[in-house]
């Protein structure tokens, strides 16, 4: 197998902070290297490197057996380079098809045959995205897909692909990684970076770990499994990824929701939560979940329906009323809704509670530093310092931030929008402790994941969604992945038919 | 497992469109509403000599100007420098012509590639140092103003027999339709070309939508936000030419205080100033509406005190229509 | 010489006001003086700043044309306090404000001759007049309307024992050709049977000229309250402007310098008056070329 | 099981502090640059008397506006009616001390509930409506020159003896510095101590950076948007009273074209345009660096044609000096 990437000694430091601190990697010729490793190991920065996004602060780049010193993105594309970035990069305003060619749309843009070579693309991906839909229209999952979409439109060598799997539902992920398969096969070098590890030895031929900016180990994956790569990703043996759910003693019904619609959405949804329970809510993508999230916390506006909290009535017309009532939503989205990035830790952590650290309007900042490093150290938050803006955080210690916020709001009911989103297994493990941990106080958590593994793992029953309505409930002990599925899409299949009649 | 049946949502696609529609209405239905209203308001409004002069008025005001601004809008930029550089293309217009001597065509070449040049400085410091375009552009704006002051030493330069072409072109009408309107029109039907049909506009609506996202696609980002200004300064030069033409004198005095008023055109046709959203049908209408409201304000001889207050008034009733016919915008 | 001159217009953007400019520059350059000019912008604020600033720096000869009438006043005490020589010249001073004198046209007396000769024109036919004016809230601009509109009423009531007078409508051209023209274009429409155009300046009637042409009317006497720029004489000459108020940027400026110059030298006489009119005419096609110079700069 | 060792990056928690500084720094640079240039450039630029001159013309220009501004300009809006509203402001307190025979502290209390009032009107089109600020205030900013005409009948008020108090503090001085500019002073050591110490502060400076979390974390936000054009329509009012006091008149001329200044001592304090980054020190340097351009240009006699290209070139090497500053901020 020819070596199509090699990088030696990559060192990078971002003003006062090692993100690489000497990393080798290389990747040969039709194989998938997995890298894996904790929020803000470098995988990320090492990739950004690569792709030419970036300048090593030293270290060497070699593709094709060829040194090369990258002078930018367009280089490396050039070069057979994609990279599909964990976080995402699209145009929102310009259509599917344009934001897919945007590197190379040819001088006079004939949008018909634009279109089509898109929808050529999504189709062979198994996606029947809209082409001429703005970019900024699409659920999260299908913005995913159209970053994949723009990858594999370039024709590339060497495809990045950074957490692709992290918004994805279980079977949308399969159909991933069936293409993934197909990429190695045509002799595509492919460096796959996920926090799923069961995906990653499902998948890959290697694995890189990192930690802290270093090259840990290079491993088969044949001769290696799950429990190894953990033990060398967070530096210790893992017991368990989900905390046992004894001790939870579910009390009175906090949140009931009653016949709540919206438009075609959300349709007819009633359900409720009680203290100290954990609830999911399951489904595919597209299926509403988001959306009863955001009815229930006020965010948007319900066609009909009511919603008690603690058996009062709830007049939810902003996301205030919701915040006032003690509820309180982590959204999925959480560049956009979730964090202020440019604003400091602390600030985030406090800011739906701001009262907590002010009197007659006056902020208590060192009240503020101390509740926030306090939070922070409980959620072991990774930050050099509360006051650091969010955005030089990694991924899964930004969602952490997101979760810090509610945390220190104190709610009656938390709604869990993909929590562990690009979550690596230690974090991953330390929010479902937290999240059992807040059920053991007593609280109401409803939780939404499209990775039905976390599902079974700390709920106590599952509700599971399609096309805007719930389907059907899991109970504790009837967990499993052929009973969700099945209620999900033999609803959608029958809906499907009767639209067809 | 378990291959989910694809998931797109059937109804989604129509979405987009829909809402689209309804972002065209938003403008239309104010032009719409303000044409009614002045018709009934007063009787000279719905003539065809006043409707000419208006567009003429707007072509030899915002309108040209406002397809560069656009541009420039798209790109999350802005550029206070167009009605300087306006006069500027008046002054050295006339100067060129009256007092140098160079035929019709060079000197309108000249002006041109002069105003485009304005646009390279602004641009570049926008572009490739990212300083912010509101105080590069304000600084550009005193510059012109400084520099047309400086050419005409502060009086106009009347063009007289070598420049009657062009005041024959700015008084002018083809198949009844003035030509400074005309050459307008044409102006947004190639804008409107080239931001929907080539790379080059995709790419600039792409980079006020989502500038880090056009950069990691591989396209020099840099190049594109300079183009934006060239053309803005090019185009508020050919609106000078456009002036210089309609009176016959090149004078310093063109366009004053014109920068807000071309931005409001493009605004109130729906852009935002926050990049990436905009077109170019929906600016011309916006310039339209600008131009009707001063327009009907003076056929219905509203006191030239009140005209100022009558004038707030409408813009913010010509936005409630924008927020009633398009509210699911935002 | 310890002779330095500061100048301070309320705006550079008017060809009148170069026309000025290059008269007070000329003058004090001639007699051996430093001179700084400054551009208010038309901002009266900008303006005190800038007198400050000129007091700071030591002038000692002050010329301005003040942006406001009121405004001005404290600053210009300050500068003759500072013992430096004001005159001001063109807008008006409020006259109890500490400066030497106040030179200009006289805004009603060329009103009244070009209304006395606007009534003449027009006599037995009833009047309908559009107006152009500069920009709101302008008093040199309120006063020039109103000396035209003295001057028309008196000479139709001495010559006719009637007014038959009737203002259509007031547009707002901001001083220039291009906003006149646009102004015009409107008022037209709203009024066909228009007749007279009158407005505060030569540039603005020039663009008012256009309009008519344009819009095909060709009965319309045209008449600027004030001025006398290059370009309207040369049409006056043929026939095409009726008339203009003699307002002449040159001689007001140079006057206003040599006042002040020989105040300097303490050469002034002791009565000369605190507000001194230059020479009032109406420019018509009778002595138009009395006034017209190709090669003038206004 | 499973704990993750809190690896707390020592070196890291530098770096915000290090941007800050050199934030700081940026406009700090343009100001020192520009004090040692101006000094060099006339002797009479570092005496006492031409230091306080300064300070007192910012006060009474672009100073005080600037802080209302700076509060807008977090939340990514933009408030293009300040200099109309300092004209009210200016007008109606003439108008009330002299014509209706009010004390001078009812009137500005008065006249500042005026200015709060039009910000309302603004406000509450951009907060609750959602339109854009740019048309909203420029609507606004016809309406405000239109209300000072009328009040004042487009003539200028004089305030005489009833406004006495008024124009002594306008021309004071306390403790050797003009009383404007104590007064700007202060407004400034309020702002920034609401920016830094308020939740009122802290909220507007989010909602600039990311308004849909803000709001998605319980926020009213739309209360917080309405109050900053409140808070920018009284100090504009506030601005007005000081310009009335500095002449003893009221006049509707007051504050014409002032929105680009104001707008540009901001940016010049390295203040973004789309939100979320600016504070007061910075601001108060902008204002302080605009007003130094033209004073020195003054001083240094550059001819009134010359001053406008001058202008643009001193702001462009200005930002410049930013940009080498403060190189790695964005
Ligand atoms: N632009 C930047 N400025 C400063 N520090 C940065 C920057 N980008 C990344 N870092 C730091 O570099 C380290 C590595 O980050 P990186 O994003 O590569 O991690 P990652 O392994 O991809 O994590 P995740 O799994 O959460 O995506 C982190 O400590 C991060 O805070
Ligand atoms: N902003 C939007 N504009 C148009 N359609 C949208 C928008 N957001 C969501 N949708 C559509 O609404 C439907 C429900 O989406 P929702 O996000 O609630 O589903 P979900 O079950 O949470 O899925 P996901 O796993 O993607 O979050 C989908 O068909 C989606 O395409
Ligand atoms: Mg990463
Ligand atoms: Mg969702």
């Amino acid at each position: 197998m020819t070596e199509l990437v090699s990088l030696s000694g990559i060192r990078k430091n971002y003003a006062g902070v090692q993100a690489l601190k000497g990393v080798d990697f290389d990747l040969k010729a039709g194989e998938v290297h997995a890298l894996v490793g904790e929020n803000g190991a470098g995988k990320s920065t090492l990739m950004r490197v690569l792709g030419g996004e970036t300048p090593p602060t030293s270290g060497t780049v070699s593709l094709y057996g060829e040194m090369v010193a990258l002078s930018g993105p367009r280089d490396a594309t050039s070069r057979g380079v994609s990279v599909i970035h964990q976080e995402l990069a699209l145009a929102p305003d310009l259509t599917v098809a344009e934001n897919i060619f945007l590197g190379r749309l040819p001088g006079f843009v004939n949008h018909g045959a634009l279109r089509k070579a898109a929808r050529d693309i999504l189709d062979r991906l198994g996606f029947a995205i809209d082409p001429a839909v703005q970019a900024g229209r699409l659920t999260v999952a299908h913005q995913q897909v159209v970053e994949i979409a723009k990858a594999l439109s370039n024709k590339a060598r060497i495809i990045v692909f950074d957490e692709p799997t992290a918004v994805l539902a279980n079977s949308d992920a399969e159909r991933l990684l069936a293409i993934i398969r197909e990429l190695r096969a045509g002799g595509t070098g492919v460096v796959y970076i996920s926090h799923r590890l069961n995906e990653v030895f499902d998948l890959s031929d290697r694995i890189t770990v990192m930690k802290d900016g270093s090259h840990v180990e290079t491993l088969e994956t044949v001769a290696t499994d799950v429990d190894a790569v953990i033990a060398r990703m967070v530096g210790r043996q893992m017991s368990a990824l989900f905390p046992p759910k004894d001790g939870r003693v579910p009390g009175k019904v906090v949140v009931d929701v009653r016949n709540v619609t919206r438009g075609r959405k959300v349709r007819d949804v009633s359900f409720s939560v009680r203290a100290g329970e954990v609830v999911g809510l399951g489904g595919l993508v597209g299926s509403g979940r988001t959306e009863v999230a955001r009815l229930v916390f006020g965010a948007d506006k319900m066609d009909s329906g009511t919603v008690e909290l603690n058996g009062k009535p709830l007049h939810l017309s902003s996301p205030r009323d919701a915040v006032r009532a003690q509820i309180g939503l982590v959204p999925e989205d959480r560049k956009e809704h979730g964090v202020i990035l440019d604003a400091p830790i602390r600030i985030n952590t406090t800011l739906a509670k701001i009262r907590s650290i002010t009197r007659f309007g006056i902020l208590n900042v060192t009240k503020e530093r101390q509740v926030a490093t306090a939070l922070g150290a409980e959620m072991r938050l990774k930050a050099s310092s509360v006051d650091a803006p969010v955005s030089s955080l990694s991924g899964g210690n930004q969602q952490k931030v997101a979760l810090a916020k509610w945390f220190h709001a104190d709610c009656d009911l938390l709604i869990l929008d993909e929590p562990t989103r690009g979550v690596d297994v230690g974090a991953k493990s330390e929010i479902y402790n937290l999240i059992n941990d807040l059920a053991k106080a007593g609280k109401a958590v409803l939780v939404i994941s499209s990775e039905h593994q976390e599902l079974f793992g700390i709920c106590d029953r599952i509700l599971v969604m399609a096309e805007g309505a719930i389907v059907g409930e899991l109970a504790e002990g009837a967990f499993t992945e052929q009973q969700l599925l099945t209620l999900a899409m033999t609803q959608s299949a029958r809906n499907r038919d009767e639209a067809s009649l | 497992m378990t291959t989910t049946p694809a998931s797109a949502a059937a109804p989604s696609s129509l979405t987009p469109r829909i809402l689209e529609a309804v972002r065209h209405y938003g403008t239309l239905g104010i032009f719409l509403v303000l044409v009614i209203v002045a018709s009934l308001w007063s009787d000279a409004f719905l003539t065809e000599r006043n409707l000419m002069n208006v567009v003429r008025q707007v072509a030899s005001g915002a309108g040209i100007m406002a397809v560069g601004m656009l541009f420039v809008v798209l790109t999350r930029g802005i550029d206070l420098s167009v009605g300087s550089i306006a006069a500027v293309g008046s002054v050295l217009c006339a100067h060129l012509i009256a007092a140098q001597g160079f035929s019709v065509p060079l000197a309108i070449l000249l002006v041109i590639a002069t105003g485009a040049a304005c646009g390279v400085v602004t641009g570049f410091f926008v572009a490739y140092m990212r300083l912010p375009s509101f105080v590069i552009s304000l600084a550009m704006m005193a510059i012109a103003r400084g520099i047309s002051l400086i050419v005409s030493a502060g009086r106009p330069i009347t063009m007289g027999e070598p420049g009657a072409s062009l005041v024959d072109f700015g008084s002018g009408f083809f198949l009844g339709i003035p030509q400074p309107a005309i050459l307008m029109l044409l102006i947004y039907a190639i804008g409107a070309a080239v931001l929907t049909y080539t790379s080059f506009g995709r790419i600039v609506t792409a980079i006020g939508s989502n500038e880090e996202a056009v950069r990691l696609s591989g396209v020099p980002v840099e190049r594109y936000v300079l183009s934006v200004y060239v053309i803005s300064g090019a185009l508020a030069a050919v609106a000078g030419i456009v002036a210089a033409g309609r009176t016959g004198i090149g004078t310093p005095q063109v366009g004053v205080g014109a920068e807000l008023d071309v931005i409001a055109a493009v605004v109130i046709g729906g852009a935002s100033l926050m990049g990436g959203r905009g077109n170019m049908f929906n600016t011309l209408l916006g310039a339209l509406i600008l131009g009707i409201i001063t327009n009907i304000m003076n056929l219905a001889g509203v006191p030239g005190y009140h005209q100022n207050v009558y004038l707030g008034l409408i813009i913010i009733l010509a936005m409630l229509i924008q927020y009633v016919t398009a509210r699911s915008r935002r | 010489a310890d002779c330095k001159v500061g100048l301070t217009m309320p705006s550079l953007n008017a060809p009148y006001f170069a026309a000025q400019v290059a008269a007070v520059e000329k003058a004090a350059k001639d007699a051996g003086c430093e001179i700084t000019t400054a551009d208010s912008q038309s901002d009266f604020s900008k303006q005190i700043n800038e007198v400050e600033d000129m007091i700071a720096k030591g002038i000692n000869i002050l010329i301005i044309n003040p942006r406001d009438q009121e405004a001005l006043v404290p600053v210009v005490n300050a500068a003759t306090a500072a013992g430096v020589k004001v005159v001001a010249m063109d807008s008006t001073l409020n006259p109890k404000a500490n400066f030497i004198s106040q030179v200009r046209s006289s805004s009603d007396e060329n009103g009244r001759l070009v209304g006395d000769w606007i009534a003449k024109t027009m006599k037995g036919t009833p009047i309908k007049m559009i107006l152009l004016s500069g920009n709101q809230g302008n008093p040199g601009g309120l006063e020039r309307r109103m000396g035209v509109i003295k001057g028309i009423t008196e000479a139709q009531l001495v010559n006719e024992g009637a007014v038959n007078l009737q203002i259509l409508g007031q547009g707002w051209g901001d001083w220039a050709t291009d906003g006149g023209l646009k102004a015009a274009e409107d008022l037209f429409q709203a009024h066909p049977d228009a007749n007279l155009v009158v407005g505060e300046n030569d540039s603005m009637v020039l663009g008012a000229v256009q309009a008519a042409k344009a819009a095909g009317l060709d009965k319309i006497l045209f008449a600027a309250a004030a001025d006398g720029q290059r370009e309207a004489l040369a049409m006056i000459k043929d026939g095409a402007y009726g008339a203009t108020g003699l307002n002449d940027p040159d001689l007001v400026g140079r006057t206003a310098f040599d006042v002040a110059y020989k105040a300097l030298k303490g050469e002034l006489p002791s009565d000369f008056p605190k507000e001194y009119f230059t020479p009032a005419d109406v420019i018509s096609k009778d002595n138009v070329d009395k006034y017209y110079k190709p090669d003038s700069v206004f």
